[in-house]
């Protein structure tokens, strides 16, 4: 790791992506119409940081995502990793700079290949970037497999014989083999029982300390998020409508969404089920095919007024690096609340 | 800190689970899916039946020269003196049974009926097993390329199909093996007739496989490991044959058995309806189409291709069922 | 639709009744001798006539069936025996009268003969039957002898040559009720073409050309009623018919009809449980029923086999090395076993005799000659073989290459069987399939082809269009009707083959001319260009309750003009 | 829905097209390339006795002398505008669609085809009707006594129905059921529905069993497997839950998904049957369009084969599209876009 | 008076190939009218099993099914087939958890309660349809008229659920069972439901069992908690048993596993070692003893021997080796300060 990457400069950032999925219809495969899956979102991470990335099922978080790790293409935006451009990098240009950003995926039992052994899968790396180890790839894998908290005599076997913990930690060390700088985990834990859970959440912060990782971590469990992240960002519908660091996102969240979806999740606290004044939000996350007009949450939001169907809000920095999308933010300073209304 | 219930300090030692060490003590191999597919198959004692069915069949087909040799007589070679001048048909009970002929003669030939069974099979096995083994390839080729590329390439490739599953193709099998010249691209004779069955059969039944290949392909796809594999920079040949092949290769293998069975059927088919392998060569087909004219005169002489045919495609289909039965994840 | 109703109450008497029958009987007498009309005869066939359209037909049975509804000018006469192959007047009164040495052929019509219409038969429509029958193009399926033999000039029918049928001179009308017809060059047996069903009379109002098949104007004592092409033949009584312009025929049923298109062991196993009263085909029962009628005696007794002027042979062709060899040649002849063949045409009942040479036995003018000794070898003298291999400097034998007509199972029998036997003595047979329906056009019938691709043996068959030698004999041994393509001659070319036959045709005396035959015959076997093997026979099966049946020594099968069911 | 038709009509329509080119590129193409010349070809459509002159002038007459390309127009040209036939004291005009002339017969082809579609109709269809029902029937009982005595001897029997030729079938059960018990009436025998309903079912009787023993049997394992798979749905335990008659449930519930792959696969294989049941007409030489291609084949008699293949095809299509049509009717999830 | 639902010594092994499953082995718990009876435990532990099997949907599948279930008086378990159906629907009904497969795709939304409703009340069709719609608009589905001839897949998530609801309790159960009714959905919409099945139980005053493996949901919902493990129960007792006073080692972890919103986050989570056990090859002696830190405390005891279920105090049963007092003294000097924190 010899880059000096400044404090200051963002290891990724991300500016106005956007992801339209074509709607296509008939023999001549005529547009339609889009999918607005990603819709103008914009972040930067820091070297050494977890950014996480929540929101609820179908907001774009996966695309997010994937169009970071440029397995889709972006429709628009730019995406910046380590100062270069590879919004639109071919491939080839591509795969040398895949070594330094990684994917950890959802699904345990779809993201290892069950005809390969754990062998194959996780020195695959090694072998599509050619990377040439000191001792062979085997002794390279097994140190990795010990890395992740496996044993490494489990070399030779499939992944059929594992646990879903167990698979995760497959697919994490393959992640590792390479030493990125970044790496994107989309929903590691979210199909893992919460004891299972721990165990791995734990790892990834480990593995965070020991390898000086940076994390996107992408996940629909405000409570997981919260304890691995340093900031946090909450997309909507293909946006994000706010981003700030952990504390004071979770201590005093600005935007109305942000609000409802944290005071939706159930405390493991019989008393306190009395006492907590909730915010109970009304129907679905509407469709990315026709989402609503200028600020997407009004539909649903019992603060909207005319403007918030009008004008969209931008994601604007409201305090010291809390950046919130919203006509009328909450736990928000006084100054920044009056000169939105005015506007 | 004290925190029991934690894994112990760094996450070198996360222990590894405890459960699967107790269950599996220390057999570090690894059971490939394919090697329990084997376990499972070999539990299931129909299945089993089949394949040594078939391997018998094969080693029938092989030694079919050796066997005659001991228990039968030329398959070309005429007994007269076994048929009845009167009618022509075999002398004796049975279509001429006997220790001598064991499944009897002929009528009119009196040629030994065992012995052109044997090397019946030998052609229907053969033209059997390279025509599937044309529709695997075409099949899982096309069917891979259009599941994985998706887009334009598997509109051309699907419509491909919907034009090859279009053709009446018995009708079309009779066209063309009728049409073709005795001698063509430097074969003739037997080799010919038979590259031309195999030809025939494995170019028009592909579709079938082909679009069992691309579903899966297209199911494939979506799994994360493909992902995962091309977020490690893998191009899309390695991503094809590294990653998705050997995922195809058990239904792949399930359907080859099950292929096989109705190729057998379709090359006995061509040949009864006269566009098989050319005589004396003796084919299953080619014999019943024979036979049908004489079943009141030797009803032997149709009783046992028949018995042939099917003894082979049911073992075929046994086994192929076996297979898709331990190939299934769904099965217990 | 339609059909006739409960004519089939008899058949319940069923085969067990008296034995009244014996085999063969059928061949020299009538069976059932009945007067009684009324009913439906039935009939079924495997496969479809080549065309019921008198102007368009080459097979036996086609023409057997054709005089059902039209009237040639001359006909066999229908009674069993040797009295069958006797020509008499059909449409005219008697023969021909031959003049200019047999050059000009004159017949005198019937009077009051008239078309199913009304409309009075003459000479004109006669004329315009045969006259259309010239145009292969459009009726391309009868034989060629009038357009070969009649002094036709530049004429090319009624087709091409629109409203110009006086144009056509060779034949001439000089009234209604004479016709006269010009020959190129004199042909004693003229009265045999005036019996083919190009000389029945078709009107040409009437004429439709290649749709004429659909429904034939009747001036026979039946006509049709339906015609469902490829499937279905409905003929029902004639009122124009009138008895007494027709001393041979009877019009005892009420309605005829045909199933086409049946499969063979179908239509013998209804044919033997009696729901079918005639089978149309040449050769008989096939295989399947062939067993049941020769071992069980209670069915036997309804059954004949028929000779037919039918011989199978294989050619030997001559432009295929080591057979320009006549010692070669001959060697193939001694070495075959004639019986294993015989026995792939269906054995001796159902299949034929062992042929001793290539013209028929039953033929008039047959003459017995066995030049090989098959008599008393059926099975082949290898002795000789091998000593006429030595000969032909091949002590140690070849190989060759077989042909054979795909879908003919007998024929390819026959060319294994001919394998098995030649490997006797060393000569080794390789096996070579073609589509029936290419064989001559394409493949054995064009010498390029044969020779090009070796073709050594030729396995054929050949039936006399009518039982006179020049029927029989011109089309495959002469040496001057080989084309380009399409032979029925494949290479028989022997010059003092071809004087014989020019000799035997302008032989007006029959019995000189039967001589001349079998003296081609003899000549034909000398010269080793053809290994004959079967004189076919055909097993036939009548149902007890069929009337008047017997067997026609001319077409070697049922006379179907006298058949009855009542 | 309507453009969907229309769509989809459209696309059936150019699959003809492409149907038809690859046949008649067969047909001319191979032979030519073969070494065959126009007047090789012709000789195949002329009587015994034809010369060289008459193979000529058929050759010309049937414009084997043109560019295929003009062949093949005008044989497209007959299927939209019908064509003209001398066929001797006059020229005939056979409307579109016209698929010409047989070469040989000299009939035209579609009257004959047409002709012959009752038969294989009344062949497919009474079949079908027989083989749906026992393979449906089977197959449920044998996935709700999964394991059973009847499981088994229906399961084997259903293997041994797909292992066994028809043509062998056929033979045999004409051998037993008519030649020794005369049990049914003349198969060959085939008369109109319309004439006389019970002649038509008895003499059709063994060649429906027969092709529907072949059939059922695949139906009864598809709806088996299918059905053990539906019946282990959440749905069906739901539908448990609520505390439905087993009956109602595997009939109502469970019946209803399963038979949706029965519908694809009855839609395929009654489509190709009634492009010509081609092994079960030959055997029990029932004369429909089976038969009808296989004779047009064996006398290489090019209109015939391109119109049975042309309708053949048309079948196949046109049973997918029902088949995805009445998808639509019955799965609501399946939108016809 | 015996309670409403007793369940004793609950069996439910399944034999397979690979050996006799032992999904349910011995559960015993009993729940009142109108009370909340929550399972809680990892997956594969047994609570669907449970859930499936006192709606007697075990039986004629393969699986064997011992001991008693009382509901209302009457036992289930021996009971006939024809007459445990009859029960279901009216007096016993289950939500499931993922109601897009739970729904039969070729019918309405609204045909499906119809029928549930038809099967126990001789109505018309169309008074049937009333009370769907009725029904549809109870569980706060907008428009329920039209709403009513829609196909599941037309609903989205949330409302699939809703319907799933409405069909449960179209016959006003007096048991209702709730499997993980809200794991697949978002958290706001979880929210949602979660609030209606409590107002709907107050509503019908009905028994209702929620099974889910997240804790927080239990602690909103439920008055009683049941924890599995290995298809046993590990510890019962009132949430605030659970919650403020557990004993067992496992529901120590399972705390200990969950990051919490309510409290300031932790350095690290503490998880359980290993995974839950194969329910073939169940452990023998305790089955949590692989896992559990705690077991030399019990000098071999926990390899060999099965605890029981021992009642503590007031109704709260753990099946632990530990003496009471090691397992209080652990909870209150060992977990409960690093699971809060401060
Ligand atoms: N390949 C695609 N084509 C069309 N639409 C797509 C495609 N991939 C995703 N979408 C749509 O884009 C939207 C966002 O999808 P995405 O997978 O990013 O959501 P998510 O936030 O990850 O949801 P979840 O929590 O369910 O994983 C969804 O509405 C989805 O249907
Ligand atoms: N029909 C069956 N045959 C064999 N084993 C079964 C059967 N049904 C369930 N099991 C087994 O019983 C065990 C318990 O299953 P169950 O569905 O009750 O778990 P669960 O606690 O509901 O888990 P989850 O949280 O994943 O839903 C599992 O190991 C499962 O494999
Ligand atoms: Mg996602
Ligand atoms: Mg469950």
């Amino acid at each position: 790791m010899s880059e000096t990457v400044t404090a200051n400069e963002p290891l990724l950032s991300v500016q106005g992506l956007e992801k339209h999925f074509p709607v296509t219809k008939g023999l001549l495969k005529r547009q339609v119409g889009a999918v607005k899956a990603v819709d103008g979102v914009s972040f930067d991470v820091f070297k050494g940081e977890t950014l996480g990335l929540v929101g609820e099922s179908g907001c774009g978080k996966s695309t997010t995502g994937r169009l970071v790790t440029r397995l889709l293409e972006p429709t628009g935006g730019k995406v910046v990793f380590e100062g270069q451009d590879i919004t639109h990098m071919g491939q080839g240009r591509l795969r040398p700079l895949r070594r330094d950003m990684q994917m950890i995926f959802q699904d345990p039992f779809s993201s290892l290949n069950p005809r390969h052994t754990v062998g194959t899968i996780v020195g695959a790396p090694f072998r599509i970037q050619g990377v040439q180890t000191e001792n062979g790839v085997k002794k390279a894998v097994q140190d990795i497999l010990a890395l992740v908290g496996l044993n490494p005599e489990h070399y030779n076997r499939y992944p059929h014989e594992f646990s879903g913990g167990q698979r995760q930690r497959i697919g994490i060390a393959r992640t590792l083999a390479l030493k990125p700088k970044l790496i994107i985990a989309d929903e590691p834990v979210s199909a893992l029982d919460v004891s299972i859970q721990a165990q791995v959440v734990n790892l990834l912060e480990d593995l965070q300390n020991e390898l000086d990782l940076t994390y996107v971590v992408i996940a629909h469990d405000l409570s997981v998020v919260r304890h691995i992240s340093d900031r946090v960002a909450v997309m909507y519908l293909g946006k994000i409508v706010e981003i700030a660091d952990r504390k004071s996102l979770y201590s005093s969240p600005m935007h109305p969404y942000t609000n409802a979806l944290l005071s939706a999740v159930p405390v493991p606290d019989p008393k306190a089920r009395k006492e907590r004044e909730r915010i109970r939000l009304t129907g679905d996350v509407p469709s990315p095919l026709n989402p609503p007009p200028a600020c997407r949450f009004h539909t649903r939001c019992w603060k909207a007024q005319e403007i918030c169907k009008t004008v969209e809000p931008p994601l604007e920095t409201v305090a010291g690096g809390h950046r919130v999308a919203c006509h009328f933010p909450e736990n928000a300073p006084a100054a920044a609340t009056a000169a939105v209304t005015q506007a | 800190m004290t925190a029991p219930l934690d894994v112990p300090g760094s996450a070198v030692e996360a222990g590894p689970e405890t459960v699967l060490e107790g269950a599996e003590s220390s057999v570090i191999r690894g059971r490939s899916l394919g090697q329990i597919a084997w376990m499972r198959l070999k539990r299931d004692r129909i299945a089993m039946i089949g394949g040594i069915v078939i391997i018998l069949l094969i080693l029938v087909a092989i030694f079919a020269p050796l066997l005659v040799s001991w228990f039968g007589h030329d398959p070309a070679e005429w007994h007269r003196e076994k048929i009845d001048p009167a009618i022509q048909a075999p002398i004796g009970s049975f279509g001429g049974m006997s220790w001598d002929f064991l499944f009897g003669v002929e009528p009119t030939t009196g040629r030994d009926l065992f012995s052109r069974i044997l090397y019946g099979a030998r052609i229907s096995l053969l033209i059997a097993f390279f025509a599937t083994l044309l529709c695997v390839v075409i099949g899982t080729v096309l069917g891979m390329i259009a599941g994985f590329f998706g887009g334009w390439v598997d509109t051309v490739i699907s419509r491909l199909m919907d034009i090859f599953l279009a053709f009446p193709l018995l009708v079309f099998a009779l066209a063309l093996a009728g049409v073709i010249p005795d001698k063509a691209f430097g074969m003739s004779g037997d080799t010919l007739r038979i590259s031309l069955l195999v030809f025939i059969i494995g170019f028009f039944n592909w579709p079938y496989i082909g679009r069992i290949i691309r579903g899966q392909t297209l199911s494939l796809r979506e799994r994360e490991f493909v992902d995962a594999s091309r977020s490690l920079g893998a191009r899309s040949h390695t991503i094809l044959f590294k990653e998705i092949l050997p995922n195809l290769l058990a239904p792949i293998l399930v359907y080859s058995t099950l292929l096989i069975p109705s190729n057998i059927l379709f090359e006995a088919a061509l040949s009864f309806l006269g566009v098989g392998v050319r005589p004396p060569t003796p084919t299953w087909g080619g014999m019943l189409a024979e036979a049908v004219h004489n079943y009141d005169v030797a009803p032997n002489f149709m009783i046992f291709p028949g018995l042939a045919i099917f003894i082979t495609v049911l073992a075929f289909n046994l086994l192929g069922d076996g297979l898709r039965d331990a190939f299934d994840p769904k099965a217990r | 639709g339609g059909g006739g109703g409960g004519s089939k109450s008899t058949s319940g008497s069923g085969n067990d009744a008296k034995p009244s029958s014996k085999y063969n009987a059928g061949v020299t007498e009538i069976i059932n001798p009945s007067e009684k009309t009324g009913g439906t005869l039935h009939m079924g066939m495997p496969g479809d006539f080549d065309s019921v359209d008198p102007g368009d037909m080459y097979y036996g049975y086609a023409w057997n069936f054709a005089r059902l509804y039209t009237r040639a000018l001359t006909m066999f006469k229908p009674v069993p025996g040797e009295e069958g192959l006797q020509l008499v007047g059909d449409l005219a009164e008697g023969l021909g009268t031959p003049s200019d040495g047999g050059k000009t052929w004159t017949y005198k019509l019937r009077k009051g003969v008239k078309f199913e219409d009304g409309t009075p038969v003459t000479s004109k429509d006669v004329k315009y039957g045969v006259a259309r029958s010239l145009d292969k193009d459009i009726l391309p399926s009868g034989p060629t002898y009038f357009n070969d033999w009649l002094d036709v000039g530049s004429y090319t029918g009624p087709y091409k040559m629109k409203g110009k049928l006086d144009d056509f001179k060779a034949i001439e009308t000089p009234d209604d009720q004479t016709i006269v017809f010009h020959l190129k060059k004199a042909y004693g047996g003229f009265d045999y073409f005036a019996m083919l069903p190009q000389t029945a009379p078709v009107p040409e109002a009437k004429d439709t050309g290649s749709k004429y098949k659909e429904h034939p104007v009747a001036s026979g004592p039946y006509m049709f009623k339906a015609h469902e092409l490829t499937k279905r033949i409905e003929l029902v009584k004639n009122p124009n018919w009138d008895a007494a312009t027709d001393p041979n025929r009877k019009q005892l049923n009420d309605s005829i009809e045909v199933l086409l298109g049946q499969n063979e062991d179908d239509l013998d196993q209804r044919l033997l449980s009696g729901k079918i009263d005639v089978k149309v085909n040449s050769t008989g029962v096939a295989a399947n029923a062939r067993k049941t009628v020769l071992t069980d005696e209670k069915v036997k007794q309804y059954a004949d086999s028929a000779p037919i002027d039918r011989t199978w042979f294989t050619n030997i062709n001559g432009d295929v090395p080591p057979f320009d060899n006549i010692h070669c040649r001959k060697a193939v002849l001694y070495a075959t076993d004639r019986s294993a063949i015989q026995g792939a045409y269906g054995g001796p009942d159902a299949g034929g005799d062992v042929a001793l040479s290539l013209m028929p036995a039953k033929m008039t003018g047959y003459q017995k000659i066995d030049p090989y000794g098959v008599e008393a070898n059926p099975t082949g003298d290898i002795t000789k073989a091998k000593e006429e291999l030595a000969a032909c400097g091949q002590p140690n034998g070849f190989s060759t290459t077989i042909s054979f007509r795909n879908e003919r199972s007998a024929e390819k029998q026959t060319a294994e069987a001919l394998q098995q036997s030649l490997s006797r003595v060393g000569i080794k047979l390789e096996l070579k399939g073609f589509p029936q329906g290419d064989y001559f056009k394409l493949y054995a019938g064009k010498p390029d082809f044969a020779k090009k691709n070796g073709l050594g043996l030729m396995v054929y068959g050949w039936g006399a269009d009518y039982p006179e030698g020049f029927g029989f004999f011109q089309q495959i041994v002469d040496s001057r009707v080989i084309r380009p393509a399409g032979n029925t001659n494949l290479g028989v070319k022997d010059p003092k083959i071809d004087e014989l036959i020019d000799q035997a045709a302008g032989e007006t005396d029959a019995s000189k001319r039967n001589a001349i035959w079998a003296a081609v015959d003899k000549e034909v076997m000398e010269s080793a260009f053809i290994l004959p093997y079967v004189w076919a026979h055909g097993l036939f099966y009548r149902p007890p309750t069929l009337k008047n049946v017997f067997v026609s020594q001319n077409w070697g099968m049922y006379e179907f003009l006298t058949l009855s069911t009542q | 829905m309507f453009t969907y038709i229309l769509r989809r009509l459209i696309a059936a329509v150019m699959l003809l097209f492409v149907v038809s080119i690859a046949t008649f590129a067969i047909f001319f193409l191979v032979p030519r390339l073969a070494g065959m010349s126009a007047d090789d070809l012709a000789s195949r459509y002329v009587g015994k006795a034809a010369n060289a002159e008459v193979i000529h002038d058929t050759a010309l007459r049937l414009g084997f002398y043109d560019p295929i390309l003009v062949q093949y127009g005008r044989f497209v040209q007959g299927i939209f505008v019908g064509v003209d036939r001398n066929y001797g004291p006059g020229i005939e005009h056979c409307p579109a669609p016209c698929f010409g002339y047989s070469y040989v017969t000299q009939n035209p082809v579609l009257p004959d085809l047409l002709n012959r579609l009752p038969i294989t109709l009344s062949l497919a269809l009474g079949a079908a009707v027989v083989w749906v029902i026992f393979g449906v029937a089977t197959g449920v009982l044998s996935a709700l006594r999964r394991g059973s005595f009847f499981d088994r001897l229906s399961m084997g029997i259903a293997l041994a129905g797909v292992s066994l030729p028809i043509f062998f079938t056929g033979i045999v059960s004409l051998a037993i059921f008519r030649d020794q018990l005369g049990l049914v009436g003349d198969v060959a025998d085939w008369v109109p529905i319309s004439e006389d309903p019970l002649t038509w079912a008895n003499n059709l009787m063994l060649p429906w069993v027969t092709l529907a023993f072949l059939y059922a049997a695949g139906y009864a394992r598809l709806t088996r497997a299918g059905m053990l798979e539906t019946m282990s749905e959440d749905y069906i335990r739901t539908a448990r839950a609520k505390g439905l008659a087993e009956r109602k449930v595997v009939l109502k519930h469970g019946l209803r998904a399963t038979l949706t792959p029965v519908l694809t696969m009855f839609g395929l294989d009654l489509g190709l049957l009634l492009g010509g049941a081609v092994l079960t007409e030959s055997t029990f030489s029932l004369p429909g369009i089976g038969k009808y291609a296989v004779d047009a084949i064996s006398n290489n008699d090019l209109p015939q084969v391109m119109g049975v293949t042309i309708v053949a095809a048309a079948f196949i299509i046109l049973a997918n599209l029902i088949v995805d049509l009445l998808y639509a009717v019955v799965d609501p999830r399946v939108r016809l876009a | 008076m015996s309670p409403f639902l007793d369940v004793k010594d609950l069996k439910i092994h399944f034999p397979t190939d690979d050996g006799l499953v032992r999904s349910v082995d011995g559960l015993t718990f009993s729940l009142e009218r109108g009370k909340t009876l929550g399972i809680v435990g990892e997956s594969g532990s047994g609570k669907s099993v449970t859930s499936l099997g006192i709606l007697g949907l075990h039986k004629g599948k393969g699986a064997n099914v011992s001991g008693e279930i009382w509901l209302d008086g009457e036992e289930l378990v021996g009971a006939s087939q024809e007459h445990v159906r009859g029960l279901r629907g009216k007096k016993m009904a289950m939500i499931f958890q993922d109601p897009l497969s739970a729904m039969h795709p070729f019918y309405t939304v609204g045909d499906q309660i119809i029928e549930a409703y038809r099967i126990h009340h001789k109505v018309s069709k169309a008074v049937a349809k009333k009370h769907a719609i009725d029904m549809l608009g109870r569980v706060g589905i907008p428009e329920p008229r039209s709403r009513v001839d829609s196909y599941p897949h037309e609903f989205s998530g949330g409302m699939r659920q809703r319907a799933m609801i409405a069909m449960a309790l179209s016959c006003d159960p007096e048991l209702l069972i709730a499997d993980e009714p809200t794991t697949a959905l978002d958290v706001t919409v979880q929210a949602q439901i979660l609030d209606l099945m409590v107002d709907l139980q107050r509503e019908f005053n009905s028994a209702l069992i929620i099974i889910t493996h997240d804790l927080g949901v239990v602690a909103e919902l439920s008055d009683d908690i049941l924890v599995m493990y290995g298809g046993k129960c590990i510890e019962f007792g009132t949430a605030d048993d659970i919650f403020y006073r557990p004993e067992h080692p496992y529901t120590w972890g399972l705390l200990g596993s969950m990051p919490r919103l309510d409290r300031e986050p932790t350095e690290r989570l503490m998880p359980i070692k290993g995974s839950p056990p194969s329910l073939i090859n169940v452990p023998p002696g305790c089955a949590f003893h692989p896992r559990c830190p705690y077991v030399e405390r019990t000098a071999g005891k926990a390899k060999s021997e099965v605890p029981g279920l021992i009642e503590t105090e007031g109704g709260h049963l753990v099946r632990c080796h530990m003496s009471r007092t090691e397992r209080r003294e652990l909870w209150e000097n060992e977990i409960k300060p690093v699971l809060e924190n401060q």
